[in-house]
């Protein structure tokens, strides 16, 4: 046997204990979540989305004061002019600022679909918990029950309650327009809560704290939850810009949010008179804007389900 | 596996050419490019109609899109001319008893239904007898309630035999009204008036469903109707003046999408369009666009206001909201149609009794005035106890539609830039915002109203305080008084005066806010000529001609 | 062995409903576990022995049957006393990937028993108890900070025994603790366990498809085929003296670790595989893969007996 | 088989009672009626339609009416048509809605798959990039501004493709494509992810080890098998198309089932309402009925007697 | 003996997020004709690796060969194009996979799978394709062959499916058959069956093997080399008998020692090995078995014990080996 180095004899004495180290995990910790926002943040296209939704959060606010228009002053002399450097978006049809309404509706429309989808959430994780977590006779009944909501054709019940709503007094409000566009929604995130609470309730860490003497809200709380939110996380994500969409569809067919406040829906819709005679900017503007939104919310949702799918993790 | 793809995708195929196949067939393919072969092109004149209509019988027709193609394919007993005067139809004379409600028609010899039968005397009498039959349950019955037991008859509390209306022989009718009606002639021109083929429907109660059913006995005949894609009309031979009508057929495409229809204008598809996106009105003016044709129209554009609640009860408030809406702005540079700022209720394009225009005898008895507006309404808020801020929780209520929201918006700012009042803009469905009318559940709300008839009293009689549509809750006897001597004479110098003053005095008390006159603007392509538009009417094709 | 057993199975039966009628996982099977053993359970996959150890601890609850453990009827309990109980129970799982919650701390999780029942007085107290629990298992501090997927399978298992031991109980269920692991580990879980016995008086379940670790660490052993208990016996009298044909065949099957033995045996080969648990027939399960099978082994299910002293056999031919 | 398609279809029948109920509920509890009208419609010309359409009986009364009416398959007469029957009217346009439907199901059931499993395919290379970027703007440009942009740009331009109105084929070019894009893209993504972990499976490996090409592992092996998660998800793709239809219809006019349903929701036309709605969701449940059979015959794993997933 | 497969110096890693896994750290060993060699090693020593490397049906990347070739009856299966290793696989050598529940397409029948690789390397028609997959079925007892051919997998059992994928990887009578792992997912008694049968097959059709196992069980029944990896590294190879009788490698020894033997004394104590292989994205410097040898010198942390040359078929890789460290061991005392 060669050596290619002198070779001291006192190499050969037994190793020191101390100098061994066999339990020793050398790769750095990581948590579950900072893990999940690395790989996010590998991904350029949700980065691109994540940082776009911050950036139209942010204008929604900001971007409402930035050339001293209000979203509702009209001015005659100035109606469907194209945009120039006082009107960045131009004028609408009643010569109002487009650049002021635009940012308007991007907060409305976020906000009607942050909120839709957080009703979906809440419901949904309520409803598919219960379902999850009771015995199978509850839990089919309330899957069934869940199953016919979901038959009823969506846009039929919004446009259906929207109108039911109109009686009230309450024609297109905002509070309206949440309901109606959550009333059928959340349907997916129950069958999804549910069927992870079905799973992980089998999983073997939830029979291992049952089988310590856990009780199921034990179980639940500690364990179904906390491996249930990603990909809720996922849903809820994808959920928002699926709302936006709707709400987008429903301005569009003219049963949107009451004037003169606008969500970018209605202002598409709005915006569809200026088509024929060459003012196509006051569809576009919030189309793209639509877009946009649909856009960041949707790779954000596709980035984070990536992040999160543990095929992918190592 | 394998198999199964196949089989549903072969299936899918199968199914999409299946379906392919029998696509409805194209309106699209103008019967011009179908039959090229024939030396002389077929003048086929293209145009839309919004929507389908909801029934091609007479008795039942309910709105325009109904009877644009009746008013093609029926004649009553009398007509319009080019110029919108009444003339004889049907038939050829009348004659009118001293007692005033007593009308004997004599029909033309040569009228013939387009299947060859002669219109007979009997088939009006059966006509409106049967437009007035409770089972039928015809929306416009009450368009025959002048006809002497006519609306007890419609109402199952009369007999049919004691209804004014009597064939004396194939030609002759004798009609009989329940009071004098001025314009009662003018009504006979109406849809709800045209005969039908008594022989035809009382075979087939369902001959008006389809175009091979139809039977007709105007200038144009159906000769095919694809439910909710085209109606096609052809010339009818056996009208008796076809030698005047030169079109060969139209073609009316139904399409609701106002965009989509002018950009298939704009593509040649259509030789003739209304109505026009508002927009395109406006850039067609501005552009003096010979194409485009403001037609007049017999139509109001209002807004009411709860009279019965505070403090809208109070004539000043209201006069100032009056005063304060930029009418001029509105149409000019907002609503862009060719409108007309209103200057009272009854709109342009009525003669009084000197064959002048009723307008300009009232003359502009609402106007834009800030600062009368601005002490009036201080006035009225001193007198009602009333703060600005109080009105932030009343509402303009308006039906769910791009113009009327635009229009409402608009009113909303000048209101709140001259008043400094703060009002909410509510949306509803066309349905609901009418319950709540008449719920009184609304404070100001849009309204606007058709004329019936051609005549000022389509308009004056709307505000009497039993009146149905009074959903301001106008309620004045003076008006009232004037309004009743009116409706019971003919003569046109009392009727035309009593009108007169009413308006005034509705204009002084203001319970509505008078906003635009309608205008109904179409366009045609050069070639098009001889379209002409009766005030209260869709244009008539009857003597339109195309030169390609 | 004369003590009074710890645990008394009685003809424990365990049916789940499903598509094609009853899956009778556990039919009926009945042994003595005695103080300070380990009884071992073997079987191929599929022969209802995780099932068994899960009811057991009913984690499933039994169809029928009782489970007397200190003189009381386990399976009588209410939820509440089960979950009282529950101290003295403990399982180890097969899968240390899937036994341990992926979003808790090594920490937590080895608290969790204690947590459950507020086992302590203060937070320190907490930890302290934590650690020594990992030191007992071979981990330290350093480990508890960390989550499950950062460790080794070995070390998993290990933090899974933690966890078991955490509420000192009397009797572990160990299901197929090793079978997921490398053979170098499994050996340092299995010297844990039975270092871990002796300390602390531990009585052991232990199930497992490996017979011959489960010969190595049981003291008695029962083998079992589709739902029922075959054989059991004490360790080496069932692995010297096999009496039933399908221990034999098992037995025979194992591949020694020495060529020379090993090309040179002689072995029962058994044909096909284990057939479907639901809606068995009547008559012994391991008829269709018996070579000695008789008509009255198609007729009657054998009854589980004594043959000879604490060896009991399933089996009309011996 | 047969007693799990019975169960399916008691299901099915159940939940399109419910939608039956829920929907005549609804409908009622919507203030306004189809005969009011802004004209001077006496109360007695009122009273007459209201006689003629029953909607003079008490509510319970109607509702019974009417269930015995879909039980004969009879949706009743439209209040504002005195032309067709709502029978009639959904026998006609029906055929439209699926023509445009099925057509644009197709090119999504066609190229959206191929979408992604060429992304799949080539992973994080440009053609996954390209194919990803078509189906994100698929998701992300609602419908009814691409059938805008179409009319807009592509029917103006194009002599041969029609602006809007419904006859030949070439009518139903741009709408059925304006729909298709997201369903394409849908189905895009759901492939890719499924292609992607078909891809890693042990059964691929398998086949690359007997050598065969590449071409022939994804095309027999991959794609097979990544297709079967994609079926399943048709019955949702449907469901969009068909709530995507609505403003397609609107926009091109095309005389479909979706633009029926939003005249009669304006028009207060009930038994249209009701017809219409009841008739989607029958469509609905008969397609995702179809959709788990299609399935189940599909995937050989699947045995029906079993009951499915 | 004519050697069919001679691997030299492999190295296989992987680009992940943390850096370079080393996953195989240069392997030499060599197949020859009608033998069968056995590959041990614990999860993550780079078995799996080295076979996958061999059929070069690793995912690349991650994986990418860093250096080494491997002589396929002479040929270098690294220079070869993907269009000649097509031709290889499955004709030449073929593999059978550790899992058969997931190893068959399911959606696929039994016979087209098997047929697939006949008619691409065979030339044959469908007919007679489909004819060997009967024969080879009845080969591998399959009962009932015809029609089983017409089945999918979930219709087989685990042992009939395995018995599937070696009629599938023998179907072009390959002249060598890797197996990784074939028996690890079935039960014992069914192991037995599949063990027997590849053994018949051996004898019948005369391939080479390499067994990929964790099982010494197996690798005592079936090789008749053994090549005993750890870390990415071989640590011993020799003779089944010289392995079993006389290990040289510490970890050879412990291993052996830690399997519970059935003649076994149970009071006797299990020889464990402590703590877990080490994390090859950053492999040790030294001997990588150093953390867990109880023998262990100084030497062995930073420096790379080389192979002991002196016999021709059994060889290790330990410091041991060194003339030095024997003299002092048997100073100090200690045997080996």
């Amino acid at each position: 046997m060669k050596a290619g180095f002198d070779i001291s004899p006192e190499l050969f004495d037994a190793a020191a204990k101390e100098d061994k180290n066999a339990e020793k995990i050398r790769r750095p910790s990581i948590r579950y979540w900072p893990d999940v926002w690395r790989r996010l943040k590998m991904n350029k296209l949700a980065m691109t989305g994540l940082l776009l939704i911050c950036i139209l959060g942010v204008m929604s606010f900001v971007g409402t004061k930035l050339n001293g228009f209000t979203y509702f002053e009209q001015n005659y002399s100035l109606i469907n002019s194209h945009p120039d450097s006082v009107h960045w978006f131009g004028t609408d049809e009643l010569g109002r600022d487009l650049f002021t309404r635009t940012w308007f509706g991007v907060r409305y429309s976020l906000f009607i679909g942050i909120m839709a989808a957080f009703i979906d959430f809440f419901i949904g994780v309520l409803y598919g918990g219960i379902a999850g977590i009771s015995g199978r006779r509850i839990d089919s009944v309330m899957m069934r029950i869940a199953e016919v909501i979901y038959s009823i054709p969506y846009l039929l019940v919004v446009i259906l309650i929207s109108v039911v709503f109109s009686q009230a007094g309450q024609g297109s409000s905002m509070f309206v327009l949440i309901f109606s566009l959550s009333l059928t929604s959340w349907v997916p995130m129950a069958i999804l809560v549910r069927g992870q609470v079905l799973q992980l309730k089998e999983s073997e860490y939830s029979l291992a704290s049952e089988s310590l003497g856990a009780d199921k809200g034990w179980i639940l709380k500690k364990h179904i939850i906390p491996n249930t939110l990603g990909p809720i996380l996922v849903n809820v994500t994808l959920e928002i810009p699926r709302a936006i969409f709707a709400e987008a569809t429903l301005g569009f067919i003219g049963l949107g949010l009451q004037a003169p406040k606008s969500s970018l829906g209605t202002l598409a819709n709005s915006g569809l008179a200026g088509l024929p005679v060459g003012n196509s900017y006051q569809l576009f503007i919030p189309a793209i804007f639509i877009s946009l939104i649909m856009f960041a919310f949707n790779v954000l949702g596709d980035g984070l389900r990536d992040a999160l799918d543990p095929r992918l993790r190592k | 596996m394998k198999k199964y793809l196949v089989l549903v995708l072969a299936m899918l195929m199968v199914l999409s050419f299946a379906l392919s196949a029998c696509v409805p067939k194209a309106p699209g393919e103008t019967p011009g490019e179908a039959t090229p072969a024939l030396g002389a092109e077929p003048k086929i004149l293209r145009t839309n109609n919004a929507f389908e209509p909801g029934s091609l019988d007479p008795a039942l027709a309910q709105g325009t899109h109904d009877s644009w193609v009746l008013d093609h394919t029926f004649e009553g007993l009398t007509k319009k001319d080019v110029d919108g005067k009444i003339v004889m139809g049907m038939a050829k004379e009348y004659k009118l008893a001293d007692d005033d409600v007593t009308y004997t028609f004599i029909l033309r010899d040569d009228i013939k239904w387009s299947n060859g039968d002669p219109v007979t005397a009997y088939d009006f009498e059966f006509a409106w007898k049967r437009a007035l039959d409770k089972d039928l349950a015809s929306d416009y019955a009450y368009q025959l309630y002048y006809l002497k037991g006519g609306e007890a008859y419609n109402t199952g509390t009369g007999s049919v035999d004691d209804v004014g209306v009597k064939a004396i022989d194939e030609k002759t009718l004798e009609v009989v009204l329940e009071s004098p009606t001025a314009y009662f002639l003018e009504l006979t021109s109406f849809y709800t008036y045209y005969p039908v083929n008594k022989k035809v429907v009382e075979a087939n109660p369902d001959w008006a469903k389809n175009a091979d059913t139809h039977v007709s006995n105007g200038p144009f005949k159906m000769t095919g109707w694809e439910h909710n894609a085209t109606i096609t009309l052809a010339k009818n031979d056996n009208y008796y003046n076809s030698s005047a009508v030169k079109l060969d057929g139209i073609e009316f495409t139904i399409l609701n999408d106002e965009n989509t229809a002018w950009q298939k204008y704009l593509g040649g598809e259509y030789d003739f369009l209304t109505p026009l996106p508002q927009a395109v009105v406006a850039q067609l003016k501005n552009e003096g666009n010979p194409e485009l044709v403001i037609g007049g129209e017999l139509s109001v554009y209002y807004y009411n206001l709860y009279n019965k609640m505070e403090p809208f009860n109070n004539a000043k408030i209201r006069k100032a909201l009056a005063l304060t809406l930029d009418r001029q702005t509105i149409c000019d540079k907002i609503a862009q149609g060719g409108q007309l700022p209103a200057e009272g209720v009854v709109p342009f394009g009525m003669l009084d009794e000197n064959g002048k225009e009723y307008r300009d005898g009232v003359g502009k008895l609402v106007e834009y005035n800030v600062e009368e507006g601005k002490r009036l309404f201080a006035e009225g808020l001193a007198e009602t106890g009333f703060k600005v801020e109080d009105f932030s929780k009343f509402s303009i209520l308006y039906n769910t539609l791009e113009a009327h929201k635009i229009i409402a918006q608009a009113a909303q700012e000048m209101w709140r830039t001259n008043l400094g009042i703060e009002l909410q803009l509510e949306n509803v469905d066309f349905q609901v915002k009418l319950d709540r009318e008449k719920a009184g559940d609304y404070q100001i709300s849009r309204a606007g109203w058709i004329g019936d008839y051609i005549d000022p009293m389509t308009f004056i009689d709307l505000w009497v305080s039993d009146g149905p549509f009074n959903d301001a809750k106008f309620n004045n006897p003076e008006y009232d008084r004037l309004v009743k001597e009116a409706k019971a004479t003919t003569d046109q110098k009392v009727r035309m005066e009593n009108m007169r003053k009413a308006e005034k005095i509705l204009m002084e008390a203001m319970p509505v806010v008078p906003v635009y006159f309608y205008t109904q603007p179409y366009a045609q392509k050069p070639y098009v000529t001889g379209v002409f538009k009766p005030l209260n009417r869709y244009p008539y094709f009857i003597y339109a001609d195309m030169n390609k | 062995m004369m003590a009074e057993p710890l645990i008394s199975a009685r003809n424990i039966k365990k049916y789940f409903d499903v598509a094609g009628g009853k899956l009778k996982a556990v039919d009926g099977i009945s042994f003595d576990i005695y103080p300070k053993e380990t009884f071992g359970l073997v079987g191929e996959s599929g022969c209802g022995k995780s099932t068994a150890g899960r009811t057991i601890v009913r984690l499933y609850e039994p169809t029928d049957g009782e489970l007397i453990f200190n003189g009381i009827n386990i399976f009588k309990l209410s939820r509440k006393e089960m979950q009282e109980a529950r101290r003295d129970f403990q399982m180890i799982f097969q899968d240390p990937y899937a036994s341990l919650n992926p979003r808790m701390t090594v920490e937590d999780i080895v608290a969790e028993p204690l947590d459950i029942h507020h086992a302590y007085k203060n937070k320190s107290e907490r930890s302290d108890r934590v650690i020594e629990l990992l030191r007992l298992v071979g981990l330290n501090e350093e480990h508890a900070m960390r989550f499950p997927h950062e460790f080794s399978g070995g070390q998993r298992q290990r933090i899974g025994i933690a966890r078991a031991l955490a509420l000192k109980p009397k009797f572990i269920i160990c299901d197929e603790p090793i079978s997921a692991l490398d053979v170098s580990i499994q050996a340092q879980v299995v010297n844990l366990l039975k270092e871990l016995q002796e300390e602390l008086g531990l009585t052991y379940m232990f199930i497992a498809h490996d017979l011959s670790m489960v010969r190595y660490i049981s003291d008695r052993v029962g083998v079992m085929y589709l739902g029922h208990l075959m054989e059991l016996a004490k360790s080496d009298e069932l692995y010297s003296n096999p009496v039933h044909p399908y221990t034999r065949a098992l037995l025979s099957a194992i591949p020694i670790p020495n060529p020379d033995i090993q090309r040179n045996r002689k072995r029962i080969m058994l044909e096909g595989d284990v057939p479907s648990p639901i809606n068995p027939r009547e008559g012994c399960t391991f008829v269709d893969r018996c070579q000695y099978a008789v008509e009255r082994c198609r007729q009657e299910t054998p009854l589980f007996e004594e043959k000879s002293a604490e060896h009991f056999v399933a089996c009309h031919i011996v | 088989m047969k007693k799990y398609l019975l169960k399916r279809v008691a299901m099915a029948i159940v939940t399109i009672w419910a939608v039956i109920t829920i929907t005549f509920i609804l409908m009622h509890s919507v203030p306004g009626d189809p005969f009011r009208q802004e004209s001077k419609m006496p109360k007695v010309v009122y009273e007459n339609l209201l006689r003629k359409y029953g909607l003079d009986r008490p509510l319970s009364e109607q509702y019974i009416i009417y269930l015995g009416k879909i039980i004969r398959g009879d949706f009743g007469d439209s209040m504002k048509s005195r032309v067709e029957t709502v029978n009639d009217m959904i026998r006609r346009g029906f055929p439209v809605s699926a023509f445009i439907g099925l057509e644009a199901l197709l090119i999504a059931i066609i190229f959206g798959p191929a979408l992604g499993a060429i992304a799949a395919l080539n992973q994080n290379k440009w053609p996954d990039y390209i194919s990803m970027i078509i189906a994100i703007i698929g998701v992300s440009v609602p419908s009814f501004i691409m059938g805008t942009v179409f009319i807009q740009f592509l029917a103006r331009n194009i002599s041969w493709l029609p602006i809007g109105g419904w006859g030949s084929f070439a009518h139903s070019i741009l709408p059925s494509l304006a729909l298709a894009l997201m369903p394409l893209a849908q189905l895009a993504r759901y492939m890719r992810s499924s292609m992607l972990e078909v891809l890693g499976q042990d059964y691929i490996k398998t086949a690359k080890s007997k050598g065969i090409s590449n071409a022939t592992v994804v095309l027999r092996h991959a794609v097979r098998n990544a297709i079967l998660p994609v079926v399943s998800i048709l019955g949702t793709v449907a469901t969009n198309l068909i709530a995507g239809s609505f403003v397609i219809e609107k926009i091109f006019g095309i005389p479909g089932l979706g633009m029926f349903f939003i005249t009669s929701i304006n028009n207060r036309d009930y038994p249209l309402i009701m017809g219409t709605t009841i008739f989607y969701a029958i469509i609905l449940v008969v397609m995702l009925l179809i959709v788990d059979i299609a399935y189940m015959l599909i995937d050989p794993r699947i045995k029906l007697t079993k009951e499915g997933r | 003996m004519e050697n069919v497969l001679e691997v030299k110096n492999l190295q296989i890693s992987f680009k992940t997020f943390f850096g370079e896994v080393e996953a195989v750290r240069g392997i030499t060993f060599s197949v020859g004709k009608k033998e069968t060699v056995a590959i041990v090693g614990e999860s993550g020593c780079g078995k799996s690796v080295t076979a996958g490397g061999i059929m070069q049906l690793l995912p690349m990347p991650p994986a990418f060969f860093k250096g080494g070739e491997i002589l396929f009856n002479g040929e270098n299966l690294l220079e070869k194009s993907e269009k000649q290793m097509q031709g290889i696989r499955g004709n030449k050598i073929s593999m059978v996979f550790q899992d058969p529940m997931t190893s068959l397409n399911p959606t696929m029948k039994i016979g087209y799978q098997i047929v697939e690789g006949l008619m691409k390397h065979n030339k044959m028609s469908r007919e007679a394709a489909i004819k060997k997959s009967v024969e080879m079925l009845e080969l591998v007892a399959v009962p009932q062959p015809e029609k089983r051919i017409n089945q999918y997998p979930h219709e087989f059992s685990g042992g009939m499916r395995q018995r599937v994928m070696i009629a599938l990887a023998m179907a072009c009578n390959p002249q060598l058959l890797i197996a990784d792992e074939p028996t690890t997912a079935l039960d014992v008694t069914v192991q037995a069956q599949i063990l027997e049968l590849m053994k018949k097959l051996q004898n019948q059709l005369g391939m080479s093997i390499i067994l990929i196992t964790h099982d010494l069980g197996i690798v005592a029944d079936m090789s008749d080399r053994v090549v005993v990896m750890y870390a990415g590294q071989i640590l011993e190879v020799g003779l089944t008998h010289e392995i079993f009788a006389s290990p040289k490698h510490p970890y050879t020894r412990k291993l052996l020692a830690s399997v519970p033997r059935l003649d076994m004394n149970r009071e006797e104590r299990l020889h464990s090995i402590e703590g877990t292989p080490p994390d090859l994205y950053a492999p040790p410097k030294g001997c990588s078995f150093y953390d867990r040898c109880s023998e262990a010198m100084k030497i062995c942390k930073d420096n790379m014990p080389g192979f002991d040359e002196r016999s021709r078929t059994h060889q290790s890789r330990c410091w041991l080996n060194h003339p030095m460290a024997q003299k002092r061991n048997s100073m100090n005392g200690r045997g080996i």
